[in-house]
Formats: C-alpha cells, structure tokens, sequence
C-alpha cells in the first residue's frame, strides 16, 4: 500500500525514455511530423515491442493487461518526448471503448491487432463536448452518417465514431462514403482530420450497435487522464529546459538563473508541476481502483493540468527570452503539444463545467 | 500505486471505529493545540488514551513514550478519516509534539530523548519556538540573541518574535548566537531553554485579525545550562532547517485545506440570495472548481510525500513546494467564501449572524500571515530554485 | 480638452490630504474607529468648510457646483488616508439620490444641510445588489415597512431607503419603528448597521414617493465609482509604504527592496494601479459627460478597482512581512479599507454581472 | 479631465470623413507596415496624400516634411475613430516613422533630421533597429558588434538579431561599440548604417508561429561614414534609450487592445455549439469581463500618457507600464479565443475554415513574443521598480 509508482513503472518511464531520446531526438520529431501521416512504423513497431501498445489489452490478448496509470506513465514519457505516436486514439480510448462495449470476438480480434502494433485508430470524439450546427453522428439501418470536424490521432486504419445516444462504430478509413480531410494544428507531432460520412457501413458496431452511453464516459475518462499525462510530461520537460538554460546563459555576467526574477519563475513552475503530477497518478489510478472518484478526478486532471500547462510552457518560453520564440529552438514544440492538449477532450473551461455538472451544481 | 485496504487495514478501521464509539464520553472534539486552557486535565488523559492506543504518537519509539509502531500510510489516512468522521480531536498537536521531537530524534543526544520526548507528546510540557527576531526574519540566520559561557551556563541575551505559544510554554527550543567569533551561520546553537528561567519576558503581541496569536519574549541575563545545547555548538542552523523542514508541511496541511474546501462548499450550497445560491454564480462557481482541483492535488501529493517519508526516498523538488503552494490555497479559499458572502462577507462582530464571515475574514488574515511566516513565499522560491532545481545562489553583494 | 486632472482638482487632493495627514494621522484614525458612532465632528466640519460634503451640491444650495471627478479625487484623498468620514453615503449617494429624485424643495433642503455638513445619511443599498429573504424595503400607504442588513454610513442622522420598485424613502434614524443595530465589520473606518423598519414613516419620500429607479441607477454608479476611488487611494498609500519599507528593511545585509523578488513585487503593483487610476478617473468623467457609457464603466471601475486593490494590499502585507501582519504596524488599516470597498455596492463578481446584463450577454 | 468636442474638432472631423468619402478609391485598408511589397508604389502615393493633409506625420514639423500641427488628443482620437470606422489605413507607421523620427528629433544634427526625417515618414526610406545581439539580449548593453575607425569611416563587424524588416531595410539604426576602451555603457555609438553596404548580409529567422517575422543581420568589414554617428560618440545607450521608450509604448498600443477586444467579442457571439455561443459559458465570459475592463482601462491610461506627452509633462511610474501590462492584455485575449474555439481553436492549416483558429493562435504567440521583445517583462520590472519607484539598483556581481 503506498501512493506513488512501482519500480515496473519507473523502469517502464525510464526505458521509453531512453529509447525516444536515443532513436527519435527532436531532430527526428520534426522529420516525421514534416510527413503527411506523420507515422513512423519503426517507432510504432517499438512501441509494440515495448508493450506501449498494449499496456490496456489483456494478456489473452497479447497485451500487457496493465492498468490506466501505466498507460499515463508511458503517455509522461511520450509527452515529455513530444513524441509523434497516436498512442492516445490506438493503445487507449479504442481499448477502453472495446473494452467496455465490445462483443467477446471484436475485443479478441482488435485487441490483439492494436498491442500487436497491426492496427491504428482514430477517434471522432469532439461532437460529445461540443456538436456544432451539421456535425455529429447518427445512425440508420447500421449505416453511419454525419460529421465530425476534429477526429484525434487521424491518419489510421480505422476511425472509432460514437453517436451522441451512445452507439460506437468502428469504421475503415477507406470505407466508401466516408471522406477524410487532413487539418493541419498548431501540433505537427499529431494528427487530425475532418470527416464526412454518408451511409458508410462500418466494419463494425461495438456490440452489435446497442447504445452504451456508460461506455462512452468511461473512454472519455481515460482519454482525459492520458492527455492530461502527456501534458504532464511535456511541462515537465519545458521547465527542465528553462532550468538548464537559466543555468548556462549568462547576461549582466553571471548565469541568469541566479537573478531571482528568473530563479522565482522555475520554482512558480515547479509548485505547480509537482501537485499536479500526483493528481494525475491519482487519477489514472482512480480510473481503474476507486470508480465513484474516476470520472470527477479525470475531469478535474485535465482541466488542471492543461491550465498549469500552460502556464509552464509560457514560462519555460519567457525564461529563454527571444531564443525560445524561434522555430530552430525546440521549445515550442513542446509549447504547441501543451497547446493541443489544453482543446483536447474538453477544453478546461469544458471539463470544468462536466466536473460542475457531475456534483450537481448544474 | 495501492490504496486499498488490506484486511489488516480494515481491522485497524474496526478498532480505532470501537475506540471512538467507547470512549465518546471522554472524547474532545476540538482539535487540540497546546494551550488546551481550562479544559488541560482532561485533554491530557485524552492524549494519554490515544498514545496508549497508538493513535498519537504512533511511530514514535517505545522508549521514548510512543506507540512504536513501523509508519504506515494507509493507517494514518484512516486515522484521519475516523476522527474526522466521528468529529473528535486528534490529539494535543504543535510545535513541541510536530517539530521539536522529529528534531530531537534526528539530532538530540540520549538524554535529552530521555528528558523531553516523552513529557512533549504526552502534552505535559509546552514548546515554544524561538526563531525570528526583529531584525532576522527572512535572513533567520542574522539572529542577534546571544549567549555568553559562564562556567556551566550560559548566559543568554536578546530578543525573540513570532512565539507561539510563548505565554504557556515551558520550554523554548530556540536559535542563539554563542560563537561571537564565528561566521554569521557557523556562530548559532540550538538551545533548549526553560521558560520560568528569571530575566524571560513575555508580551503578547497583537495581529491584523484583532487577536494576539503571537508573542515577543524578552531575555535579560537569563542562564541555560550548556548540557541543553542540541547537537554541537555552531551546528544549530543545521538543526533548525531540520525543524522548519517539519514546520513548512504542518503549516499547509492538505487535510486543513480539504476540511476548508468542505466548508466552502458548505457555505456555497446556503448562502442564498433571491437571485440563487452562491454556487450558482458563475464567477464564483468557476472559482470553486478550479480550488477544488488544487485541493485535490495537494490531497494526492501529501499521500505521494507521505510514501515517501515512509520508505526513506528523498522527493526532490516534490517536497519543498507545499508550504508555497499550500499557503496560497488556503489564502483564495477563504477569499472566495468572503466573496460568495458579498456585502455580508465584511461582518467581523462577535454575534451569531456575524460568524460564518468573521471565521472566514479570520482565516483571510491568518492565511495571509502563513504565507509570509515559517520562510515567505520569496523564500520559499528561492529554498525551492536553488535546493531543489539547483539553480545557482546569488551573488554576495 | 485633456484627459487628466485639473489643477484645480490636484489642489483639492493635495490639501485634503495635506489636512488629514496633518490632524487625522493614523493614531487619530484609531481614536475616531474605537468610538461607538466612529465619528469625528472636527473632522466632518473641516470637510464641509473645504467644500468636500457639499462637492457634488449646487452652489446655489451651498455647495461647490462640482462633478463626480471631484468627489472621486477627494474619496481617493479619503481612502488615502483611512479617513473615518461617512462621505459616500453623505456627501455623493444622496446627493445624487436628491438631484435625481427629490422635489425643489427637497433638493434645496437637504442638500444645504449636507454641504454645511449639518446632516449625516446613510444609505441602504445591499438590498438592491443581493436580496436575501426576508429583507428588502416595501412601501405600503406611504409607510415604509423591511429590513436591510448592510447599511452603508450607518450612525448618521437618517437613512435613505430605496423600495426594489424604485422608491426612495429618507428616513430619520429615530424614527418610530425604525431599529438600527449597529453591526462590526473588518474595517473600523467605517460604520454599518442592520436596520428594521415597521411602518415606518419617512421623513421624505424623495418626489413625492413616484418610483424613479433610473435615479437608483445613477445613485448607484455614482457610489461605485467612489468606492473604486476609495479602493484606488487607499491602495496606492500601501504601494507607497511597501515601497518605503522594502528601502529602508535591510536583510542579508542590504535593502530587501534590491532583491527582484520584492522589486518585481513593487512593479506588478503600481502596473496593475496606474491604468486603474486612469479607469477611475474616466469612468467619474463619464458619470458626469458620457452617459452612455456611464453604468457600465462605473461596474467596471468598481469590479477592477477592487480586484487589483486586493492584489495590493495583499501583496504590501507581504513585502513587509511578519510586520506587516501585526496590529502596531499600521498597514492592516489600508488592507481592510479596501476588504471592504470590495465587498460594497456589488462585489466584483456581482458588478460584472452588472455589466454582462448590461451589455446583453445574460 | 474634458473629453468633449469643440465646435473646431467638430469640423476637423467633419474634413476627415469628407476626405475619406472622397478618396474612397485610393484609400488602402491594411494597415501598412513597411513591407507593403507589390502595392509599394500605392502606399507611398497614400502616405503623401495623408501627409499633405496632416492626417499622418501630423506633429513633424514643417522643414522636415510633416505637417507642422500642435499635438492635440482630441484630433489624434478623432483620426483614430474616422480612419477606424472607415476600415481605411492610418499610412506607413514602423520603427523608422514610429522610433527613429522621433530619436533624431529629440538627439539628431540638422544635417541627419533633413536627410533622414522626410523621406522617412513618406515611406521612401525603410528603416530596422540593430540592437539586439545573440549574447546581448536583456543585458543589451553587452553588444560586441563592433566599428573600428579607418580614416572618415568605421568598419563594422558583427552580428545582430531580431531585426525585423532588415531583407527590406534601405536603413539600419544600430548600437555598436565604436569605443572599445570605455566602461561598457559608455563604449556604445548610434549608428546609421545603409543596409546596402557591401559585407551586409540579412537571414530570414524562422519562429514558432512558423513565419520569419525577424531577420538576423551579419556585419562583415562593412564600412560606415563617421558622420552617421547620431549625437556623440559613447552617447549610444542614451540614445537608444530613447529608442525604446518609444518602442514600448509601440508594442502594447491601446488601439491595437481594444481592435483585438472587439474581434474577440465578435467570436465569442458568433460562436455557438448545441449547448449555446461560447459567450453564454460562465467561465468564457466571465474572463472576457476582466479582460474588458483592463482594456478599457489600458484606453483611458493611453489618453492620460498622450495627454502628459502634449503637455510636456513626466508621467512618472504611470509612464513605464505600458508594455508589461498591455502585452500581457493581448496575449490573455488571445488565449481566451482560442479557448473559446474549444477543439478547433488548435487549427492552424491555410483554409479559410481555420482561419479565425490560425489568426488567433498566430496572436497568441506573436504576442508572447512580444512580452519578451523590446525588453522582457522581467527587464520591465526592474525598470518600473527602479527608474519609476526608486527601489535600489541589485549590487553588481
């Protein structure tokens, strides 16, 4: 009994790591974000390999059946790599969505193929925070239409679309009727697309097509808490930066990070990180161990950290002064993840207002 | 990560949920600091009950009065919840029992184990810290109090502030110049001094919440045997950070600042106008919930620090930022309840209608006065910038 | 044409103040707060006889025949210098209360009374902000029957009564029926006092007792905006001594006002207080030449003035530190000054609800 | 305080709708920096037209090119609001009209103010500023660019950054040390350098929004005349001083706040999902109240600062926060509309249907780049705290 990580978890933080640092350094991240798919196969194989894809998917599956603050660790350690890896969609929301409304063989057959690394899916999920006047899904006769103008981690096989009643079809990107229209973000390291689908027959509808509403909260949970992680990795990151180039730029002759104009910044951005880091453990951790907290900490988690996130990553910037506002700086890398992060799945405002509703204060 | 209860943990729920039903009647309800006033008799039997029982003093060693048990998470986050549950006092609390005996038992010597420890958790003897002075606040280790050897004795003279507790207390355990010919932080000691000594003076010293909270002590050729030196002469800079160490975490305690939330909440829900309750107001609504999950996080983050404290791991940055981040919570709570209040936020009168506001202003004020004591928030940057992230000190001018 | 102060009005605030620094010091300030009534009549004299009571009176009815500039001047002096003097209620609630709703002969009464500084009156105003149940002033054949549990300048002769339908009644405060319980608050400068009223019958009905809430209106933003002058002076005094001390307090053996850290806290306050002086002064020049825009910059001043006066006086309490937070130190009289004026006449939040109602967006 | 309208400033506003209506064809509707690019020769004929009529280079005097007017609020208000309303361009503005003018008005030789003034504010010359250096940025006065003289000339090496315009530059006004003997303040001239000096080489510098809004410029043997010195030789920091006081206000207008503040309540009302506009959400609107009433706020500051600038007057503390405060404006109204934009306030592709997300995230940024450049808001601090408060200068290392 204790509130922290396991040595398992640790190693598995330090291992992925150390292999983004050693094979995709920043310079490869801009290399594979210039790509149109933004895909890399020897990393997504990797990942695979390293049970990154299935740390959700149960052993029988050929997962690592572990649980959600595993994934949050290995989402830390991609966030703090701004790693170009549609591990939020894949290895996350479309496990917790098989997971908690598919039939026995679709769990099997897509689970097996996500931790095996054969598969990616995206998730048109912007409709359930905010359904815009002609977006949105609906469903007749099995077939699937309408719109959604935001899909995460696009550029896939398949694209996980949930009516607003609560059904979940999982439909092939190059299903017929369905059209897919790439759209660049801010976030080059992850993809996103607009898509329009007339009558397209998905591949398939999670449980026969029964409306799972439950089921839908529980992959927002989660997918919440995973953003919130890679948030927490790409903060952590940022002010790591501005540590260690407020100890080596010298201005006024002496480093600048012994001015305490700059010293107060990174300790603010550390009072902030370091809270914020627990909620998150404790939120993945909820999700799995403590139902009746799951949905409200995983609200609070990323509505929370994508503020202190932001703060950071402008913090990080201000203490690198102009150096840091450059493209050929790195930092805003880092800077624009947190910024995709913050709209992801419910902007703060969104998810502060899901957390006002759950406590009945609406 | 585990938080589940074992059934070893669920037993101990049983039997400290017996504990309290047995013994309501005896049962305080307030949670205890030292000056317990007219009602110390009985909250030292009670304190004695709970020790006896490991429910204070838990992991302090036998040999020293404590329950002697190994430090347990899920044990003490079960006793919180118990006697919040049931309403009753933890315990006699402060800084005797919070600070000085961790200090003690990192750095005192055998005897002076023996004399205090056991008294200071029972309640018995009264601690009072003696730190700041008018002019070493935020440079603590300018203190100006000093002792000079005669024979066994010092003899010690001066002024100290910001002493709790000083009117009750029978002991001190403060910061003293006794190496004159020493560097500003090689000349300090950390001496343990009796507070009936002749030549000690104590005023009260009165606050912007209309309360003294605080003292001012006066020292004039007051004599302290040497034996109440902890650890070596020179060495008591060393030692009091060990103490502020312990104080900066009682000071934002993320069981307080939940009890706070509970409270705001609370009031939220009732404070009603014709145009709705106070939560329904958006502005305050949206400030709740963004409370609500720092609250929350520094509910995570103690149990993340307690672990830590527990298996021995050092935190890094993690364990310096409480105090700061804490301080500041408790602060905009109560700022938030003064709002919610409106016009009647500002009642400050000893009435009934007056109370919801005045604990609320009280707690405004005494927030603020957190923030800036035990180390201010610029401190507590710099403590943060340079131990934790290891940014580099500042120039000497 | 000039945006700023005249010099007729920089006389106005140097003289007052020059006066009260002089004859009301803060050990004289703490004298008048510790008295039952909190009144000086000294003092109350000395300002009738500088024209401060009757600033906003017609000269025809003894006053100066000034605009609400000038009242904002002579309440950024007064809160300045934690004056204990009931001139909001008094000298501009109703004053504009009387303009805008009093007959002539009411008008022409009352307002000589209040520029020679021979009549105090309160004003019972919370009502309108925040009615809680059971409070609230109705009027029933020319009675005045309710309660009010905030009066603003209470321990004065009468109290002026508004009716939510737009009525104002003034109301002698011994007057039958009426029971005025003086009420402590936070800040001792100023007094307040829950009354109850059993047909009660007023001294005046302002017009002949005809609803008039647009002169509520006016009376209110013309209270708003003193307030904000209140907030402003009394922040800029605590500016002022932070300053001071952090020049003189000398710790790690030089000023802890050459430290960045307590330096960039200065700064931050006196940018946060020079655009809201600016705000203050338009939003008085407004109530008087732009009435178009005059209800909403009055809320805005109001909210804005509070919010960054909180800023400062909290942020002086901690360049003094551990002195600051004592009661010999004077510092804490400027921190509850503006505790209170952020409380009256609408909280922040309350006043820009004000102005979202007042632009449409509720 | 007299904000209204004489009958004269009626009638000026009446011939400045007058003149709009009748040159409605030529009139540009972009504001122009100096990059007007394929549509130069249009600009420059626009920029005469409203310089001959006084409506730019309003105050310059006469023998200089400009217009020769008194300063008045009220006219500068009313050209703000008739141009404005008539979504018509203001003319050519940028660090040469903008900073530079007036730095050789206050610092200039005759000779300098009639070569440089007029063709400058016509928009003829294009001016950058060379002050900003790799290893001096905040610590500008650390410059190493450095001028050796070599008879009637300097010869120039180096390297500066940050220089916006500089690929279409005829000008560079620089800071370079001309006096390699002297203290490090007083080593520094201002330089007037024709950017089509042979050894001068400008590289585009990309930066987070994606574009390169700023150049580097690389000096190498470039030889400049000694009389482009502007005032004296070592007087350069002075001079440059007065350079970016003028920058700063440039940077944080209140004109440029309250266009944003209008766009972003336009989105906020237009916006709308299923559940309502973006405006109708409690937290959203409630942030666009604050944000109104600072710039409502950084308005009335701006009219008081243009109003002690006619008059002569030093505005003291109240002059220096400018920058710090309305950079910081922008940027929170940026980030308010991408928050608004919810999912979709992250596009940033070149389709019309991210526009608004693009326009918004490009602000966004630019604008922190904005609180870092023309002096961090850390440098802004010290200068507020010292020059306007009086705070102590930091010892020197």
């Amino acid at each position: 009994m204790d509130f922290g990580l396991s040595e398992e978890q640790r190693l598995l933080h330090e291992s992925l790591v150390r292999y983004l640092e050693a094979e995709v350094p920043v310079s490869r991240v801009r290399e594979i974000a210039a790509r149109d798919d933004g895909h890399d196969p020897a990393l997504w194989s990797k990942l695979a390999e390293m049970g990154v894809l299935g740390v959700l998917v149960p052993e029988a599956a050929g997962g690592s059946g572990l649980g959600l603050l595993d994934a949050a660790v290995a989402a830390t350690a991609l966030g703090r790599c701004v790693a170009p890896a549609a591990f939020l969609g894949t290895a996350v929301m479309a496990v917790i969505a098989l997971r908690e409304a598919g039939s026995d063989a679709q769990r099997s057959e897509w689970m097996s193929r996500i931790a095996a690394g054969e598969v990616r899916i995206a998730v048109a999920a912007t409709e359930l925070f905010a359904r815009r006047a002609g977006t949105g899904f609906h469903a007749e006769s099995g077939k699937l239409s309408g719109r959604s103008i935001l899909v995460l981690d696009a550029c896939a096989d398949a694209i996980l679309c949930p009516t607003p009643d609560g059904r979940i079809a999982l439909v092939a990107s190059d299903a017929p009727g369905l059209g897919v229209e790439p759209v660049e973000t801010i976030d080059r390291t992850r993809r996103f697309a607009e898509i329009v689908a007339e009558n397209v027959a998905p591949t398939e509808w999670l449980g026969g097509g029964e409306a799972r509403p439950g089921a839908l909260r529980r992959m927002i949970d989660a997918g919440r808490v995973i953003v919130a992680a890679d948030a927490l990795g790409a903060s952590e990151r940022a002010l790591e930066k501005a540590v260690a180039y407020a100890r080596e730029r010298v201005q006024f002759g002496r480093p600048i990070g012994s001015f305490q104009a700059v010293k107060h910044l990174c300790a603010e951005m550390a009072a902030e990180l370091e809270p914020a880091r627990s909620l998150v453990w404790y939120a993945a951790h909820a999700f799995d161990a403590i139902p009746a907290e799951a949905s409200l900490v995983a609200a609070h988690a990323k509505a929370h950290l994508c503020e202190i996130g932001t703060f950071i990553v402008r913090t990080a910037t201000e203490v690198h002064g102009g150096i840091g506002f450059t493209d050929a700086h790195d930092l805003h890398l880092w800077f624009k993840r947190v910024g995709a992060d913050r709209q992801m799945l419910g902007s703060p405002d969104a998810a502060r207002e899901d957390a006002a509703r759950q406590q009945g204060w609406v | 990560m585990d938080l589940s209860y074992s059934p070893r943990h669920e037993a101990f729920r049983a039997e400290v949920r017996d504990f309290l039903e047995r013994h309501r009647a005896e049962a305080l309800t307030a949670l205890l600091g030292v000056d317990a006033g007219t009602a110390r008799e009985r909250a030292l039997a009670w304190q004695r009950l709970l020790i006896e029982h490991g429910y204070a003093a838990r992991t302090i060693p036998k040999e020293y009065g404590g329950h002697g048990a190994a430090p347990d998470l899920l044990e003490r986050v079960i006793l919180d919840e118990e006697f919040n549950r049931a309403g009753v006092s933890r315990g006699i609390g402060g800084q005797g029992p919070d600070m000085l005996v961790p200090t003690l038992l990192e750095h005192g010597n055998e005897e002076q184990k023996r004399s205090y420890i056991a008294p200071t958790i029972r309640g018995e003897i009264i601690w009072c810290q003696g730190y700041s002075e008018p002019g070493a606040g935020s440079d603590l280790a300018a203190v100006q109090t000093r002792a000079v050897e005669d024979g066994d004795d010092f003899v010690v003279n001066g002024q100290k502030i910001w002493t709790t507790t000083a009117h009750l207390a029978h002991m001190m355990f403060g910061l003293i110049r006794t190496e004159p010919e020493a560097s500003k932080h090689a000349g300090l000691s950390y001496l343990l001094i009796p507070m009936q000594t002749p030549g000690i003076e104590v005023r009260p010293l009165g606050t912007m919440t209309g309360h003294s909270e605080f003292n001012e002590v006066f020292f004039t050729d007051v004599r302290v045997p040497k034996r109440n030196v902890v650890g070596r002469r020179g060495e008591g800079w060393k030692i009091a950070n060990t103490t502020l160490k312990h104080e900066r975490n009682l000071l934002a305690s993320s069981a307080l600042l939940e009890g706070s939330l509970l409270r705001l909440i609370d009031l939220l829900e009732r404070t009603e106008t014709e145009s709705g309750r106070a939560i329904d107001r958006p502005g305050i609504r949206d400030r709740l919930l963004r409370l609500q999950a720092r609250v929350l996080a520094m509910r995570c983050h103690s149990l993340r620090m307690l672990t830590c404290g527990i298996k021995g791991e050092w935190p890094g940055t993690a364990g310096l930022v409480t105090k700061l981040a804490g301080c500041e919570i408790s602060h905009q709570i109560a700022g938030l309840a003064i709002d919610a209040l409106a016009e009647t936020g500002i009642l400050y009168g000893e009435g009934a209608k007056a109370q919801a506001a005045r604990t609320w202003q009280a707690h405004y004020m005494f927030s603020l006065g957190l923030i800036i004591g035990g180390g201010t928030a610029q401190i507590q940057k710099n403590i943060i910038a340079e131990r934790g992230l290891g940014l580099p000190r500042e120039p000497r001018a």
